[in-house]
């Protein structure tokens, strides 16, 4: 097996392994301020993108007009499912599967919605840049290195968002403990309404990071959320760096299975090691941060 | 809701309404035809272009008086590239809605689930896929619009072994449709001898297939075969410079693939049936008429979508606008000169393509060209 | 008049084959396998509050298996039927005890990953399922020599077996064992307080829904006679779990409920031509928000009302 | 009946990490009464119940019920041998009604099995019947009978508390260990929890109650003083009271 082959499965592996942490990412920080898995992050993505295509190629706005569209459009949907629908919910405490239902509903709905205003098409974004870098034989895309380097952006912000501002704090106490937050005065519904709000917007930005790499398409909603969920609960759920270990994990087990045993058998040899990985550390990749899993 | 109606205006046929009812001035009784496509899912990459030439055909037909003076009516339904769904919408077109034939599916596995309903009945299927399975043959009245995949496969390697003249292929194809070809391609290389270098797979509806390419272009071939209905695939090689003769099948050989491609649609060649920028003598009808319809060029599922349903109504007009599902099977069971092809559906493969009948296109910059080359030769 | 309203409803079933033309028994059909298999699903969500993202596995394992056996092998059917239930059974074992150590969205991830794993396995199997081709000519069933050819005949079975095994389900849910699991579901450190081996009752209610999957996917090989991979996808399985959520997880009888809906909504909005699929989207968000017990609440709600039998009892029960 | 304790405590301990929640503790339960365990928050006594029920293993000590150590028993094995507990939030089944819950606590007492229950076989209804009387009786000797047919999770918290109380008690138990039984309730709730112990104890069954409630504590005849992870003080509760150490540690004198 010669060397480059081994970088270039690298290279991809981290490179889709990122994608998935990216949406993964969202539904951690959704996990994280409302204790629910959110089933139409992939959609909202597929939302944001779209918008942006849209905007691009039939509106001929300049991209980063497009781009700050397709965030506000996502960001708005999100907020808005908020407080038309999971607050209603919550009101009446509904159970887990009620949330489940509502949101794979709501994803149905947007990939539909999409495809009515949207069209089939698989579309392109132009890259924030088409240079091409050769590493011990892989090659290695401008845009890899942007979605490395916003991903660690988002890691630090949300790291430093949760730890040092009050906001990120009454976030987090809202969602862990609702009745003693609201004794101290915070707005519990609020702070839900701003974790909906920011995973919407991190849920676009994962979409418009990776459609210059896969291309958008109304029906690839499903599969960034199921491998968005399966890099968030590998990561622990609660914590946005297991969510980018967690998705790398599955990047390069996919793409190591492809090359050391076969490329029919990807799915199966990656989802395998995953359901080990699980059963071995039961709280997630990075350890008891995890508890909060079930 | 004003929104929607100006969409459906501006993309026109794509989201036609469901039944499409003859124009007024029809004083007859228009005899009833069903299509099973595949508008959603994996199989809307072909399905869609194969609506487009079913629709087209059909208004043809009727603008020109009809068969025998009667309208064509079409109930065209969407299998969602299900074949559970298709046999749902077979009972319903066969059992509910008396349809006289089925044009469609757009996929083997729907094929095969709507053959076990259609045939007992004796109600002709025209699917867009090549006959599948062995037992395939013993359904008389399934005629299938496109080549067998041992066909496709012979294709492939003729134009490998005698126009390029070489021998170091490798293979990138999807699980489904892809993987028979593979298998067949290892079947007909009895004959050709040509050396697969590398096999590799991806799932269909993958995002990615990088790693694949990764593994095909260490081995270093000549020619690279790629087989499904993805553009992912494309792009991913060319992405890590791979920059050897891409080739495929006619399922990819569809200008809103191109689109998909982006940069990577240069040097691709196709085993086709349709250059529409350079028509044969016998397609150029059919190009112009639908060129005129949509502004844009057919290619080979929108010919084939068109030679399936005149085949259907070439049959009725021989058997009779009353004639029973059973008879018009009948009556189409025989040669027909298309506009993609030369059929007969009387051969054992249900298709009666040849070798001889396929056009290679290069796609250079995103522009087919006709390749002059014709096979088994 | 206690069963006035059950009478009625088995009236209507024995009624709609001869009112409804063949498509819509056929619908109703393929409503009865989601019925059979979401009554599994529906059980470990609602009394084991168990999320399984995964039953397309056991549904293709029976459906597969009854293909190979009576189209490969030549068996009779019901060798197909049992081999699928020993075949899933063994894989529900083999699965089962390791991952349902893990408890919530993990749970349910493995789940997920399971039916992942089985539908590529299905697809590179090819020496038995066929692969992309599938396994053309599955023969129809016949019951002591009444063949089931028909749309019709097969209604007649498929659903007295959907409603047997919501039966079962409800009698086992009152029953010792059935108290425990929704002990163990409530409160499991309570329930272990009590003696209740959590790990094997939850075992047990994985068997259970793996049969009730591969029983429906064998029934669902041997009506429509052909059996691809295409059927047994991720979707199959959201599809699955869809059918209690929207029916009503409590209650067993949700899946009946669920299954019409999800078998037939989706049909019923598409003459409306694309704008179908936004629809069903939002009417299953309206499902969820208006009907907080899934549609089977609704239904109970309607009959509390209705009813007048039922009216009175329920006065009686608020007054005390 | 010998002369040795029903429960034995020896030096157990228990780190977390670094940090030792429980350092050698020993202490024994006798059979028949009320023994007490006290102790402010964080002193070790939930942690202490979860090594005893199970729950969790000791670093280092044994526990020994009934003269036989049960360090490898899980806590189904000990529940069937009759050590049965409570919890400091009390953990009752939401969705079942509080005969349900009750009748699940005579889950070690009945037999029938999974086949019997899907088939729905006359001797499952029997039994399950039998269940029902049985334990529609001890929600009337708990005050539950006017509840009895109500979901148990519309019950106000005292309620609750007497719920799970009377599921343990259907179950047989030899030694009861009460996490907090009187924690969130009103005075007169207390009032009734504490003769409902009594009624308990009388009837032979050992209880281990831990609080840091001094008015339910009246009814133990024996207490043991926790904190920071050792037991300071034993005693009856007049002895507990006039020790100085307790009084620092606990009373924050």
């Amino acid at each position: 097996m010669s060397m480059m082959l081994l970088a270039q499965a690298c290279a991809t592996g981290i490179t889709n392994g990122l994608i998935y942490a990216l949406v993964g990412l969202g539904m951690a920080v959704i996990f994280k301020g409302s204790r629910l898995i959110n089933a139409m992050h992939g959609e909202l993505a597929v939302v944001g993108a779209a918008t942006a295509v849209y905007c691009v190629e039939i509106a001929m706005w300049p991209t980063w007009l497009a781009v700050t569209m397709g965030m506000l459009i996502a960001m708005v949907l999100s907020t808005l499912v908020d407080i038309g629908l999971v607050r209603r919910l919550f009101n009446r405490n509904a159970r887990e599967e009620s949330f489940l239902l509502l949101t794979v509903g709501l994803g149905f709905t947007f990939s539909a919605a999409v495809l009515y205003v949207f069209g089939r098409e698989e579309h392109l974004l132009p890259a924030f840049g088409d240079e091409i870098y050769e590493v011990a034989g892989a090659i290695i895309r401008e845009q890899t290195i942007w979605i490395v380097g916003i991903a660690a952006f988002i890691l630090i912000g949300l790291k430093l968002f949760y730890k040092y501002t009050d906001f990120g704090l009454a976030m987090m106490a809202a969602s862990i403990d609702p009745d003693g937050a609201a004794t101290t005065g915070i707005n519990v519904r609020l702070m839900r309404t701003a974790t909906f709000a920011l995973g919407g917007l991190m849920a676009a930005v994962a979409g418009l990071l990776v459609t210059p790499m896969i291309g958008v398409s109304y029906q690839m909603g499903p599969i960034l959320t199921l491998k968005g969920f399966a890099a968030a609960v590998l990561g622990g759920l609660t914590n946005p760096l297991g969510a980018l270990v967690g998705g790398i994990t599955i990047g390069l087990l996919e793409s190591l299975s492809i090359v050391y045993i076969s490329s029919g058998l990807k799915d199966a040899v990656a989802l395998s090691v995953l359901i080990v990985i699980m059963i071995l550390v039961p709280d997630g990749i990075l350890g008891r941060s995890g508890r909060k899993g079930g | 809701m004003p929104i929607s109606l100006t969409r459906r205006t501006v993309l026109g046929a794509m989201l036609a309404p469901a039944i499409i009812r003859p124009t007024l001035g029809h004083a007859a009784e228009p005899i009833r035809l069903g299509a099973i496509l595949s508008a959603t899912g994996p199989g809307a990459g072909v399905g869609l272009p194969q609506r487009n030439g079913v629709l087209l055909a059909v208004k043809a037909i009727n603008e020109k008086g009809g068969i025998a003076g009667r309208p064509i009516e079409l109930l065209v339904e969407d299998d969602g590239s299900n074949p559970d769904a298709a046999v749902t919408k077979a009972n319903n077109l066969i059992f509910s809605q008396k349809v006289k034939a089925i044009i469609g599916p757009t996929l083997t596995a729907s094929t095969l689930s709507v053959g076990g309903v259609a045939d007992p009945e004796k109600i002709a299927v025209m699917p867009f896929t090549g006959l599948g399975l062995e037992m395939e043959k013993q359904r008389r009245s399934v005629f299938h619009m496109l080549p067998t995949q041992d066909l496709n496969a012979r294709a492939l390697l003729e134009f490998v072994t005698k126009n390029m003249k070489t021998r170091k292929v490798a293979v990138l194809h999807d699980s489904a449709y892809g993987n028979i070809v593979m298998t067949k391609l290892k079947e007909v290389n009895a004959t050709y001898n040509v050396d697969f270098v590398a096999a590799e797979k991806w799932e269909v509806g993958a995002t990615d297939v990088t790693t694949q390419a990764a593994k095909i272009k260490a081995t270093a071939p000549d020619v690279v075969l790629v087989i499904g209905n993805s553009a992912t695939p494309f792009r991913n090689l060319r992405q890590i410079r791979m920059n050897a003769p891409l080739m495929s099948a006619l399922g990819t050989a569809s200008y809103e693939y191109v689109r998909a491609m982006g940069d990577a649609a240069d040097n691709i060649i196709f085993a086709e049936f349709l250059v529409a920028e350079d028509p044969l003598p016998y397609q150029k009808d059919f190009v112009e008429t639908f060129h005129k319809e949509y502004d844009t060029f057919p290619k080979t599922m929108e010919a084939s979508a068109w030679d399936a349903v005149h085949a259907v109504a070439a049959g009725i007009a021989k058997a009779g606008p009353d004639a029973t599902p059973a008879a018009i099977s009948d009556a189409i069971r025989g040669p027909y000169a298309g506009a993609m092809a030369k059929f007969d559906f009387s051969a054992p493969d249900l298709t009666g393509l040849s070798l001889s009948s396929y056009v290679y296109s290069k796609l250079e910059k995103g522009k087919f060209t006709r390749v002059p080359f014709t096979a088994g030769q | 008049m206690k069963y006035s309203g059950y009478i009625l409803l088995a009236i209507v079933w024995l009624a709609l084959p001869f009112v409804l033309e063949r498509h819509a028994i056929d619908l109703l059909v393929f409503c009865g396998f989601y019925a059979v298999a979401g009554a599994g699903v529906g059980f470990l969500l609602g009394q084991g509050g168990i999320v399984n993202l995964g039953q397309a596995a056991f549904y293709g394992l029976g459906a597969y298996s009854s293909a190979y056996c009576t189209v490969q092998l030549g068996l009779p059917a019901p060798v197909g039927i049992l081999t699928g239930v020993v075949v899933s059974l063994c894989l529900a074992f083999l699965i089962g005890r390791p991952i349902l150590r893990l408890s919530g969205y993990f749970l349910a991830l493995a789940t997920l990953a399971l039916g992942i794993i089985c539908s590529n396995l299905f697809y590179e199997a090819e020496f038995i399922t066929g692969g992309t081709l599938g396994i053309p000519g599955v023969p129809k069933l016949s019951v002591l020599g009444f063949a089931l050819d028909t749309p019709t005949k097969f209604y007649f079975l498929i659903w007295p077996v959907a409603v047997l095994c919501v039966l079962s389900m409800r009698s086992l849910m009152s029953s010792r064992i059935g108290l425990a699991m929704q002990a163990m579901r409530d409160a499991p450190e309570a329930a272990m307080v009590l003696a209740i081996d959590i790990s094997r009752l939850k075992l047990w209610m994985f068997l259970i829904s793996s049969v009730l999957g591969s029983v429906a996917g064998s029934l669902f090989a041997h009506y429509v006679g052909f059996v691809n991979v295409d059927s047994f996808g991720v979707e199959r399985s959201i599809f699955f779990l869809l059918v209690p959520v929207i029916g009503g997880a409590a209650s067993p009888a949700g899946v009946l409920v669920g299954a019409l809906f999800v078998g037939l909504v989706p049909e019923a909005l598409s003459v409306l031509g694309d704008i179908h699929r936004v629809l069903f989207g939002l009417a299953l968000v309206a499902t969820v928000v208006f009907f907080p017990d899934g549609l089977i609440g609704l239904l109970k709600r309607l009959a509390d009302t209705c009813i007048p039998a039922r009216r009175q009892a329920l006065k009686m029960e608020q007054s005390r | 009946m010998t002369s040795a304790p029903l429960l034995e405590l020896s030096e157990v301990g228990k780190n977390f990490g670094g940090f030792a929640a429980l350092k050698a503790v020993s202490f024994t339960v006798p059979t028949g009464g009320i023994t007490g365990l006290m102790g402010p928050n964080g002193s070790g006594k939930t942690t202490l119940f979860n090594i005893i029920s199970g729950f969790i293993a000791p670093s280092n000590g044994t526990v020994a019920y009934r003269g036989k150590a049960i360090g490898h028993q899980s806590v189904q094995e000990r529940s069937l041998d009759g050590l049965v507990r409570t919890f400091q939030t009390p953990k009752v089944f939401e969705r079942l009604t509080v005969v349900e819950n009750v009748m699940t606590g005579a889950y070690k007492k009945t037999r029938s099995g999974l086949m019997a229950g899907l088939l729905n076989t006359p001797a499952s209804r029997r039994e399950i019947d039998a269940t029902r009387e049985a334990a529609l009786a001890t929600c009337r000797k708990f005050d539950l009978g006017a509840v009895a047919g109500k979901q148990a999770s519309l019950l106000p918290a005292g309620q609750r508390r007497l719920l799970e109380l009377a599921r343990a008690y259907q179950g047989d138990p030899q030694l009861l260990l009460l996490d907090e039984p009187s924690s969130g309730l009103t005075t007169t709730e207390i009032e009734a929890m504490t003769d409902k112990l009594r009624l308990i104890a009388s009837e032979g069954i050992t209880i281990l109650i831990v609080s840091h409630d001094m008015d339910l504590m009246g009814i133990a005849e024996n207490i043991h003083v926790l904190d920071f992870g050792r037991i300071i003080c034993s005693g009856s509760m007049a002895e507990v009271q006039e020790n100085t150490a307790v009084r620092e540690a606990y009373l924050g004198v």
